[in-house]
């Protein structure tokens, strides 16, 4: 059983209970896919890319009126401590409904009936908090495959561990902690469009969570911002 | 999606009335259908329930039998909630493998137990690392008229309230059944999901399947016995205010307190 | 190991040689089917729902020139003694293959062109002779839905147990007794619809056997119509 | 389904001979098409047959091998029959998982063998409830032109009489072969299944595929060779009286005994 | 461990090393197939079965500007020693693959746009070399099926046992020699359409055991002519 | 398929090009793109390696750990490859089950490093016929510019080269991790497949997706460290002549041999 935490507030990897792990992130780095980026969020390792707007198959998916946005959150096998069948479990094919549905509020898909929009997320190496990277990675790929959007989406966790309310929950805290709630905010429209909880919270902690959670999902729209800057303006001209 | 003019229009409608506090069908917004709940409903079980929520009907049935522990967690009984809609509750839903919006009400039903704690799992084992007690709770929606989350949620818990966990015993390593001897499962705490629907700016608890086909987004949010918050699941195509989630979340606590006394009662 | 009758001919379950189960039966019992049944048979408790005439999906399987009939016959994980993978088996899907020819002679498909009729029985808990008892819950729900029928569809077994012919095989009686033949009549056509038989016969018991069943039939046949006329004409009149 | 017209005219036509007591081909209603039967086909299995019934044409092997046996059945050797039609045999056929006509044709075939108890499976145990010998008996329709059921059937049980059975002994509990040494299988009975099929009032034996795609009902019929009916299966989109189901049963054993005597000659 | 060849070059079946096992090849074994074959070679029993040009299902799947080719291998569960599971293997499905790229260039596909010639193999019993025995079957079940082809396909391996090149490998020289090397040719105009190998070859070694199993194909070529003059000019004339 | 005139137009173009002894991108016909590899980019993985051959790009995970060895194969350990073209790396990939081009694509690099023996599977064997050490070595496309059967060798080759072999003891018949002690695989030659297209009557060295896209047929030869062939397959809807056969394998062997250098340069 690992301490999670020192008397002085240091987390067992040496954070304060409000600081981020190391993040960078690099966008357009493949060249088939539309648009794509690759994070390195603490331990995890993710790559997202994005293909359309295209044609839907099977045709009968496709609508009339709007265009679809499709995800996959997929982890290689050994991407893992123990290697992982590649066949997509339910815990895979439940997180790429919640990521879909929180990045679909900040495309604009109105403009590309009978479309689809997919986008494909694999994970390299798993760490804590997985789907709000793969997110983060995902939102600056559709940015850079050209899709129009509302605003970007920046997602973080925080969650409980040894009683305190801390931010962006690694693997051993996730495991072995209290609680973790993954959110992911539209930063600059104010909406949370992921949220999820595991463990317990009292109601003042759950409050507290939300809005440590928001404040990191602000700290990864600056990295995400950045991030395209250095791909679109590396110049610094606009 | 073959009628969009049809959606649009009823969306016009729900939210006309929302805008003077009432529902399609005359509920409060904060206010739940009718809930019954009848137990006991396949004795071949070791626990079922039958829930109607309104018109959502579903039955769980809970089966308890010996099993080999999870690697690593060799120190716990094994829990598996699964939650199935069967063709004839529903005339969108196809036989064949589960979809994502299955595989999700499954996994947030699960949760829902597993994070609360409601079972303690440490009581249900027969001897570390070999051979433990498990529980299959499967619910099957039997006709589908929305809020599954909480119709397949409350057979779950209510089944387990009402199951007995029979008597294993281990004999050179073989688990044998000890016939006639059965006790009540470790109970911990009693979790009650609430699901809201955001429909422009209002929250409505409990959405029949008129209002999720033009709600903007869904939350669940489950409680336990202490009035803690212990798992929650947003849902659908847009998102919530910090405000909205706050609002939520102390709407899940008060309409949750009084479904648990309902439960307390079949202990 | 059971003893199944007893010298002065009562059987396992208390019941004589030629009599049936108890029997409930409810029509109307969902509210988004288009017809619905509920049957207890014994401890068999069976729901049947039917959709249709409707669209088929996918479309090449449509017949321009008649309606088609689909059955799922299925068991619920919980519906035997040891929990059941929800995945169809294979005798389940042999059961949905007999149960839709056996009602297939009694609806008008004719009439439907290009239309499925589809009929879905749960077995919510199993006991001997269920395919008949979803067989009868099914052929009322048909009715329910307002589907054209030459004539309702009425089953049920008789076997060989203890060298005697029985009517309405139980569990036990299925499993330790000689044989079991499930039969399903069109009551007022005399067309047997649905026969199996598993076990040994001389020629005379078959004989014997067929005529227990369709005996059987007649008596259920009765049930079905009083079910029907509750739901249709409560209060007496026509 | 494309020709409905030519399927009727083709029916008519069919009917019209029947009511002079004539098929398509010139059998009598009760006349199976030439069988021909040829043993030890695959040397590699330890059974085999290949059976011509007319152009229908069938290869069943043998494979004989320790297994576990199934729970609660621990004092019976394992058999199991499968079929499959090869999309070489038909036009119709495609690859992939097998459609429920084909499900019904390996179960029927099974239970033909199993419910008259043709195989002694008691005999076919090395330590009760932990080492058996299990048969599998897979057929392979490889030109399929009506009346699979008697083809799989007949290739089953002529694969059966003919194979050979390993000796295996249990050395610390694990099987082993045991070099040289086999004998002929524990029989008890010998299963012959005759399936009919009606057209109109007619009941024709081994329906031809053209008499299959204009029939109104099927039914196959086992008898053992005591003379005695062990295992029916009704099939089709209609249904027979009782009067000819009694005829179907008196049809089945005389055919039956006719078959009988051509497979004991095989022993 | 067997010994695979004696000190005079005598093989472990007693064959030298530049001999054929025996091979029977028939034509048109079956009635509903447009064209079939049936091989023995060695201890292979295969049997193929060819169909179309026929419409195309999925529709998607259909090329407007040419013929499909398919193909499937399958060896059925008596086949080898221990009884095989009868769903595809990846093995299976490889071999169906290699065997419809040597099959493809000699099939003039271009006259049959939107449409698809399917070719089934079973094998009933497997022995070394099967891959080239199911070819060899398949390229006369085309020829029988009426297929416009520019030329058959011939196939035969070779290999490198107890040191030596030698000329069709048997199943004992496959699980215990050094190499083995199937070859499919097209015989007049020259082409060799399938080649693999597993194992180890100096330079030299590898040019001669090409040779050697074109000089087979060139002998299964002669048979499987001689199979066609059968069917189709049984009585000598042309 | 949608625009066989383009597709035509653009082999037109390659040909005219090769007939001048140029490519389309400016390489010698037998000139390989560049290769850049790095090792360790998968710390997790006990090897892993990311390889860009030209703008093909392949990531290789190696996972280590006991397991049971295949029946018939006691004395061994196990040795696994396998490839999967991810959907992000290619607009014409679907999620789904692996199709027939990526099951012959794994099953080549698998052979490609089984045949030639790279690896000594008999120093895997913590227990004979119990208990040996397996390598489970996974590709996975990321982005897909032809010749993706080079690049998943030379990943899945690089990998293996770059792991290090975790020490498993057995204690009580149960392999236990043993802390902090690892070593090098057991190797003995380090293979290299060449991956050729002919087009027309040209062949070049690995081929783009455009390339291949027009090829006539392909070839993958794969040589080991002793300048012998131990694995080849041909691809592709048409043949070779035996000259051009020949001159494939001096290919492979010459152009192995340059990288092969670049691989020993890792251990």
């Amino acid at each position: 059983m690992t301490q999670l935490m020192t008397e002085d507030g240091i987390r067992c990897d040496g954070r304060r209970v409000d600081e981020l792990r190391d993040i960078s992130l690099k966008v357009g780095v493949l060249k088939k896919a539309n648009g794509s980026a690759y994070i390195e969020f603490g331990k995890n390792k993710i790559i997202a890319g994005v293909f359309g707007p295209r044609d839907v198959h099977p045709k009968h998916m496709a609508n009339q009126d709007t265009g679809i946005l499709r995800c996959r959150y997929h982890m290689s096998p050994f991407s893992v401590t123990e290697r992982k069948n590649p066949a997509p479990s339910r815990r895979e094919i439940e997180i790429s409904k919640v990521i879909k549905e929180a990045l679909q509020p900040a495309v604009i898909l109105k403009d590309f009936p009978r479309t689809v929009i997919d986008v494909f997320v694999e994970v390299l190496q798993a760490d804590g908090g997985s789907r709000c990277a793969a997110l983060d990675a995902a939102a600056v790929a559709l940015a850079d495959a050209g899709i129009p959007m509302r605003d970007l989406v920046s997602a973080c966790a925080a969650g409980k561990v040894a009683d305190r309310i801390v931010l962006d929950v690694n693997n051993e805290e996730d495991q072995e902690g209290q609680a973790d709630m993954p959110v992911a905010l539209m930063p600059n429209v104010g909406k949370i469009t992921l949220m999820q909880l595991d463990g317990i919270l009292t109601p003042e902690e759950y409050k507290t969570c939300l809005h440590t959670a928001i404040g990191g999902c602000k700290r990864v729209y600056e990295i995400q911002r950045k991030a395209l800057m250095e791909k679109y303006f590396q110049n610094g001209e606009q | 999606m073959e009628s969009v003019i049809l959606d649009q229009l009823k969306r016009d409608r729900i939210l006309d009335l929302l805008k003077e506090d009432k529902r399609i069908d005359g509920r409060a917004l904060d206010e739940q259908r009718p809930l019954s709940i009848e137990t006991g409903v396949i004795p071949k079980a070791n626990g079922s329930a039958r829930i109607k929520l309104g018109n959502t009907q579903v039955i769980t049935g809970v089966k308890i039998q010996p099993d080999k522990p999870f690697p690593d967690l060799g120190d716990k009984g094994i829990l598996i909630c699964t939650a199935e809609i069967l063709p004839l509750a529903d005339p969108r839903v196809e036989p064949g493998p589960p979809t994502e919006e299955v595989i999700e009400l499954a996994r947030v039903v699960d949760r829902g137990i597993r994070e609360t704690e409601m079972i303690d799992l440490r009581q249900l084992v027969l001897k570390e690392g070999k051979s433990v007690i498990g529980l299959f709770i499967d619910s099957s929606v039997i006709d589908s008229d929305g809020n599954l989350f909480d119709a397949c949620s409350y057979a779950s818990v209510t089944a387990i309230l009402s199951c007995t966990v029979p008597k294993y015993e281990l004999k050179d390593d073989v688990p044998v059944l000890v016939e006639g001897v059965t006790s009540k499962p470790p109970l911990k705490t009693i979790p009650v999901s609430v699901t809201m629907a955001r429909i422009g700016n209002y929250i409505v608890v409990d959405p029949t399947s008129e209002e999720e086909a033009c709600m903007d987004a869904r939350i669940t949010i489950t409680t336990n016995s202490e009035g803690n918050i212990c798992a929650l699941q947003k849902g659908g195509s847009d998102g919530f205010t910090v405000d909205q989630l706050v609002r939520c979340s102390e709407i899940a606590l008060s309409v949750g307190t009084k479904i648990r006394k309902r439960f307390e009662q079949l202990m």
